[in-house]
């Protein structure tokens, strides 16, 4: 059944995504706003848009009734989640489905199953996918924890079943630690996510992130569109995803793809979804969690495959056949995304709000970027820090990376801090630029590099044209008035003789 | 004609010189031949140093001159020679540098504070937590010094760029 | 010998295009600037940038000595032509080695074969290049051209032998026209080019131009990397071109492929350079000229064929040998060159002028801008009026056209008039979209088709969102000073209410 | 409050009024909610017409108010109801509809006058040539009219946005 308006329930650079493949596959795009974002890009970008209400997210993006009544009364036929939000809130897909609209993501009951950490382990081991050692359901007590514990070796982790995204988690290096561990794991899940169930798994010593894209559709077939390493991270926060991952060859692939597969055909997967698994050191690899959705970084894969995940979404929810050949989804060249969130990454990640004064973004071969960015943005604390996305292609990784220290070099952002320089910093370690990281690389980097330590800029000292510049201008404020009268003169004159010149 | 840039701890002294239309700046013994240009719809300034192109996002307020560019982030403080001048008679005679003010950086609220008045601190040391956006962040002293005052209480809301406390540099070795 | 500092002789968004490349590549890039570029984008790219004259083209752009002295000074063991200026002058290109530098293209001996127009024809022919038939060298009279004209048929050309770009051409469609015409061709190319000397060729009806983009190296080694559709142009200034050709299939391909490599060959190529053709009605193609420099039209070639054009090179001016495979090199999806002139299209073409106000260019999936727009820039009449360009990739053509059109809705370019809106009009024209296009084509479609009616836009009169935009600014205007002060404050409320609630 | 809105030959009488705080307008029969909002940095306009979006940049000059946007380029001149009864009058009392000012595009060298004060003058005929750059461009009329008003000779130099002549539209049939 073809897809001819589509409400998408987001706001920011995924939304504006999601309008742009619409618009190329001739489908009307209704969008919805709050209040902070009456001017914001995805407003206008879309073909239609709405109010929804006030500018925390509670009472706007998270307000799946007005958002469904919304669409409906727009005459849409299907909804786009997007990322984050209510992508993965099974209630709302339900919702959207007896609404008669289509939910453009995988069924309310895979949202659910996949989104519940426990359930989603004993599926997916009886569906024959590695799985960290651990609990099969949530711990009672500190006893039975204690005896997993014990059976699988130490370190171990606690997380609450409630948990997922990094959130939640408790590492517990011996048996000693274990029984106040536990005890405040339960109570800190009891608080945070309502629901104080714990169990127990296998704590991997600096392993990396590794997650393999998915695509199903509704007959049945589903396919892999292999890796992204996505190991530079703080607090569970993605800064740079790549593919093909540095240490995954095509025999590793496969695997990680066949194993995603299964992951996906377990839970009747529909549409575009993430498998994320940790590879330890010995090249072993487990299921961590599956992604329902978009993820932030999928246009990694997009540039690797030639592919556009978002139209393929549209497609299966559109209910066609995927007509793949596994064997013929191979990656080509090299895809590095940076993410600019504001933050201060020199004080403490503390985000930066504040009005985007002047923006020009990196052009020319090989780069991509998906941003709302706009002159007189407002950037607010009321949503997501991420601001935009700089994501380039390459030969090769060495390729990719010099592609994007020449894109994020060329990038003018004014009005607003970003972590640009500490992904400029990240870009000429030598551990990152050798692909030797793991999950816990960012966080070290971060605290033990003196990463902000200025080099030589262009062969001079690095404040030294800071310091002309700052010596130059408050000499031209001193003589402000003669010294603009003086320059307008002088442009014009040549103005007057060029021109002259010319139009002999 | 003079000119003194402070920026972080060092001092630049530069000497400005015309010579035929061309502007120059003489900083620690090389001569430089300089040339800034405004693009006012860019919010950016252009610079050449003997050519060597630079640019930098300019912003001014009651503290300095705050650069941004490729390098990173520069507060930069520029005095004519009669000010510095005048400004190193005072210093001479035992009056304070002035004691740097902690700003906050984001709205939020004070939830806990880790000084008090008169606290000695060192670089890094947590001064105080801001929580926003329901997570709690530290803000942390910039250089050692000593807490002259202490603007906000726990439980109080700020805003951007509020003074939250003051910091005083011990004195140079 | 590797490069390591690139002088680059031109301005605008090929400059810009060039130092990217030699960022990437690790090479310290210099740009030149006249007095009206102090500000542009090339100059505040490159590390290094150096002023040489007034803004008059002769005087600065076209001023080889002073380039060529700017870049011994500044150190530069190279120096980049970009196209247009000095890029196929065969006394700058000489001038330039004899100064030590490499110039990175062909020598001057193959742009002086290239450049003369009958020359290139003799030499084409014997190295078996189709060549349009006509005269082997310069008629001197009307008589001699007549027999060649009755021998070869009417209607043909009278070209001025110094002419090129479509400059000094007659066209002649029956005998009895040829005397007058032969007397004024003559006196116009003596002109226009200081060289009188004319030749016949016959004349193609409603041919395609068809260009082959060719690289060879310093060993003797030549690949073609497929064709380019450049038809869509109007007085020989190409609008749209892409890659591959819609009418040009893999054995016309390898056939007019295999004629360019030969052309390359018989001129001892250097570097990237094209061969352009026209194609027939019946499927013939013929030898057209050679461009011995990179096009504007590269970046369609790039995308189909995954290489960075300037990158190759840079690497064939260090003498290193390319080893590419021929019949690896196959496109892939689609790819369209958008050119953004700063001219009225609606309006005879007049060139404009005028301070961008404000720029966003198009992002997100398959789209590449190469452009030197910024805030603030002036455009003036003193260089050319290609302003900047929105290419795309996509599947197929379909998806491509798709993606353009969708690009060219969402940019948004403030100060300056462009033929956005002619573009815009081509891209939805049935006989574009089948692909049924000439060189004739576009002059066709400006003067015979109503391409600036208004359609319907997003459901409502096209003229509607307009008036009520104007409307309710001049409504607006009117109670200007209450209305802002009660907008402050409104918003000023929902931000603190929405600040207290997310604090909470 | 009532509006009068004139785009090339077509006149829309706009009527606004206000409803639970949301703006609506009137045109032609039909109420359309409308919401427009101002990003000045971006140098544009947002409007939503009963949730249809559009965006233009707006310039306002003494001949009215040019908007560009996905579908063109549009010119407005916008009156109140107190103006349009007024030049209404003068119109009907016989008073001119005021001539069209045909304006030079860019700058440049009158090479030829192609038409005389005077001139009865149809849509598309060539007025003058204007050179720049070495290159020739005719400019024509958009419409029909009479040829009120010459204010340049050959030869003379125009900068751009200079008076080159004047047009009165013939009367309305």
């Amino acid at each position: 059944m073809p897809i001819r308006k589509v409400c998408v329930a987001n706001r920011g650079e995924i939304a504006v995504r999601v309008i742009r493949t619409l618009r190329e596959m001739g489908i009307r795009s209704v969008a919805v706003f709050s209040d902070a974002d009456r001017r914001e890009l995805h407003v206008r970008a879309a073909d239609e848009a709405y109010r929804i209400g006030p500018a925390a997210p509670g009472e706007s993006y998270l307000r799946g009734d007005v958002i469904i009544a919304t669409a409906v009364a727009a005459g849409c036929d299907a909804v786009h989640p997007g990322y984050g939000f209510l992508s993965e809130n099974a209630a709302f897909a339900g919702a959207v489905e007896e609404a008669g609209l289509a939910f453009i993501g995988p069924t309310a009951a895979t949202i659910a199953q996949a989104g519940d950490k426990i359930q989603a382990r004993v599926v997916m081991k009886a569906a024959g996918v590695p799985v960290i050692p651990g609990s099969d359901s949530p711990e009672p007590d500190v006893a039975s924890a204690k005896t997993i514990a014990d059976a699988i070796g130490y370190p171990v982790a606690l997380k609450a079943v409630g948990g997922g995204g990094g959130k939640g988690i408790r590492i517990v290096h011996e048996a000693a630690e274990l029984k106040s561990a536990f005890t405040r794991a339960s109570s800190e899940a009891e608080t945070a996510f309502g629901n104080g169930a714990v169990y127990v798994e296998k704590f991997l010593v600096r392993p990396r992130h590794i997650e393999i894209q998915v695509l199903s559709d509704t007959h049945g077939h589903h396919f892999h569109f292999g890796e992204r390493e996505c190991s530079i991270q703080r607090r569970h926060q993605k800064l740079l995803e790549e593919a093909p991952s540095p240490t995954v060859d095509a025999t590793l692939r496969a695997a990680m793809g066949a194993a995603a597969v299964k992951a996906a055909r377990a839970v009747n997967y529909r549409g575009a979804g993430t498998v994320e698994f940790l590879l330890d050191q010995s090249g072993e690899f487990y299921f961590l969690e599956m992604n329902t959705r978009i993820q932030v970084e999928h246009p990694v894969t997009e540039l690797c495959y030639g592919i556009d995940l978002v139209r393929q979404q549209v497609r299966v929810a559109e209910g066609r056949e995927l007509k793949f050949v596994q064997d013929d989804l191979q990656p080509v060249g090299h895809a590095i995304e940076a993410r600019l969130t504001a933050e201060d990454p020199g004080g403490g990640f503390l985000p930066q709000t504040g009005t985007v004064r002047a923006v020009r973004m990196p052009e020319g071969p090989g780069v991509r970027i998906d941003s709302n960015l706009y002159p007189g943005q407002e950037i607010t604390l009321f949503y997501d820090p991420m601001i935009g996305k700089v994501i380039v292609h390459g030969r090769d990784r060495e390729h990719a990376i010099a592609r994007l220290e020449r894109a994020l070099t060329e990038m003018r952002l004014v009005g607003i801090m970003t972590c640009a320089p500490l992904l400029r910093a990240v870009l000429k370690d030598d551990a990152y630029r050798r692909g030797d990281v793991d999950t816990g690389y960012l966080e070290r980097f971060v605290e033990e590099v003196d990463w902000q330590a200025l080099p030589e800029v262009n062969d001079l000292p690095a404040e030294l044209p800071a310091v002309l510049t700052a010596v130059l201008y408050a000499h031209q404020q001193k003589g402000a008035s003669k010294a603009v009268v003086a320059d307008r003169a002088a442009r014009s004159e040549w103005l007057t003789a060029a021109r002259a010149e010319m139009m002999r | 004609m003079k000119y003194y840039a402070k920026v972080g701890a060092r001092e630049f002294e530069c000497t400005m010189s015309e010579d035929d239309g061309a502007l120059f700046v003489e900083v620690d013994q090389t001569r430089y031949r300089v040339d800034l240009a405004h693009i006012e719809a860019s919010a950016s300034y252009t610079l050449l140093v003997d050519g060597r192109s630079y640019e930098f996002a300019l912003h001014e307020d009651e503290d300095g001159i705050e650069l941004s560019g490729g390098a990173g982030l520069f507060r930069v403080c520029v005095e004519d020679a009669r000010t510095h001048a005048a400004r190193a008679m005072v210093s001479a005679a035992g009056g304070p540098a002035g004691p740097r003010l902690v700003k906050a950086a984001m709205p939020g609220i004070v939830r806990e504070l880790l000084v008090e008045d008169g606290a000695v601190v060192t670089k890094g040391q947590p001064l105080l937590i801001l929580e926003a956006m329901k997570m709690q962040n530290e803000i942390r002293a910039d250089g050692p010094g000593t807490v002259t005052r202490v603007h906000v209480k726990a439980g109080a809301t700020v805003v951007k760029g509020e003074k939250l406390l003051e910091l005083e540099s011990p004195p140079s070795p």
